[in-house]
């Protein structure tokens, strides 16, 4: 069992995890992780975020295979917003649900790990002086390998 | 003929997010070195290749992977989502 | 800034989640964890969770302000629940806001390391044989070396 | 005089939460000796000393911890928190 949105739409970062707990039978943990836009103090008005529609629904659906594959996950969600985003709005949310609570955070941790890397997103910042794209962090990249 | 995409500031130096492409390329490598002798703007766009990435029919591949087959090719730059 | 609250009541997970994320200003990272009552199969149904009151906030407090210390986190909220529990009901959560998600994460499964095995809690198992002592478990004793 | 706490399956053994002790133990070992020594349920609680666990005015401390000033004792196995 898992579900995956790749959505314009503001979503309810609680209602989805209390909707996911409710739905994960059997589990014993569960972890979610929720980005939200920085302000940095002002310097970033909001976020522009391009995809690759088709692409990102299969690479997300890919990585959650592997995650369950991996961890013996009970139950996945992800959700990533694309389009216009403003500050402390919510970009995407990932959660895991699992017997115990090692494969959860560990699971949570690669499919954002692999959500950073691999998945057809684009960050553009907007700011006081216009839009800027955001650069790929190399630690990012380097986060990886441990998996 | 092949399907080619651009995203981020790849769609915004060649000033299009789609086109179509007639080419006899082998590989990804050579599709580029057509490309990039298009024009201006297709030139910058593909003029730093390590901070290029492309995907064959929506699955990420290396510069020398064939095309062979191949409907839809897209080229952008590392990814940012999360 | 940091809440943590030992309570007998139910709590609402999501709405939890979504007052903890709303309240971590400037946080680009939040991560929730969840521990909820599982029925193995029917074996399980219920816990008795007892503690030591005092100590218990005491310890916990001393756990969050270490986490805040070493990943320089923004926010953090710790429930945890005692008494009489149901199958699937949340036994308590950890919450953590940080710039970035390396931080959130890690702080996350450092409290729950120390919540784990440092917390004075203790939890009976009730099935259709009675009433149970969970036993500690050795992982949970040694997982607390990584830090 | 101190205040001697237990809790989960040593509070059972001894059948009681909590207890008013005299004692010039020394150290939290001293008074392991002493309270084990004080019936059946007692010495049952404290037969395994290495599932006892011990907190000294709500801090966890060690068997060979002095009491001097402490008010609290609580005794108690491994915690199963979280």
């Amino acid at each position: 069992m898992m579900r995956l949105s790749v959505q314009e739409n503001a979503f309810d970062f609680g209602a989805e995890a209390n909707a996911f707990a409710a739905g994960a039978a059997g589990a014993g943990a569960i972890v979610t992780f929720t980005g939200l836009v920085r302000d940095d103090g002002g310097a970033v008005q909001g976020l522009m975020i391009e995809h690759y529609p088709g692409m990102t629904e299969r690479a997300i659906a890919a990585m959650m295979t592997e995650a369950f594959r991996r961890f013996g996950l009970l139950d996945a969600l992800v959700i990533h917003r694309f389009g216009r985003l403003g500050p402390a709005d919510a970009i995407m949310m990932v959660a895991t649900a699992a017997a115990h609570r090692a494969d959860a955070f560990a699971a949570a941790e690669f499919l954002m790990d692999y959500l950073k890397s691999r998945a057809p997103f684009w960050k553009q910042e907007i700011g006081p002086q216009g839009a800027k794209w955001v650069a790929a962090k190399v630690q990012d990249e380097t986060a990886l390998k441990r998996w | 003929m092949i399907e080619v995409l651009y995203f981020s500031w790849l769609r915004e130096r060649i000033g299009t997010n789609r086109e179509q492409i007639h080419t006899s390329a082998a590989t990804v490598g050579d599709l580029i070195k057509e490309l990039a002798a298009m024009d201006e703007g297709h030139a910058l766009a593909f003029a730093d290749r390590t901070s290029l990435r492309v995907a064959l029919d929506q699955e990420l591949a290396d510069f020398s992977a064939p095309l062979a087959g191949v409907r839809e090719v897209a080229f952008f730059p590392p990814m940012t989502g999360g």
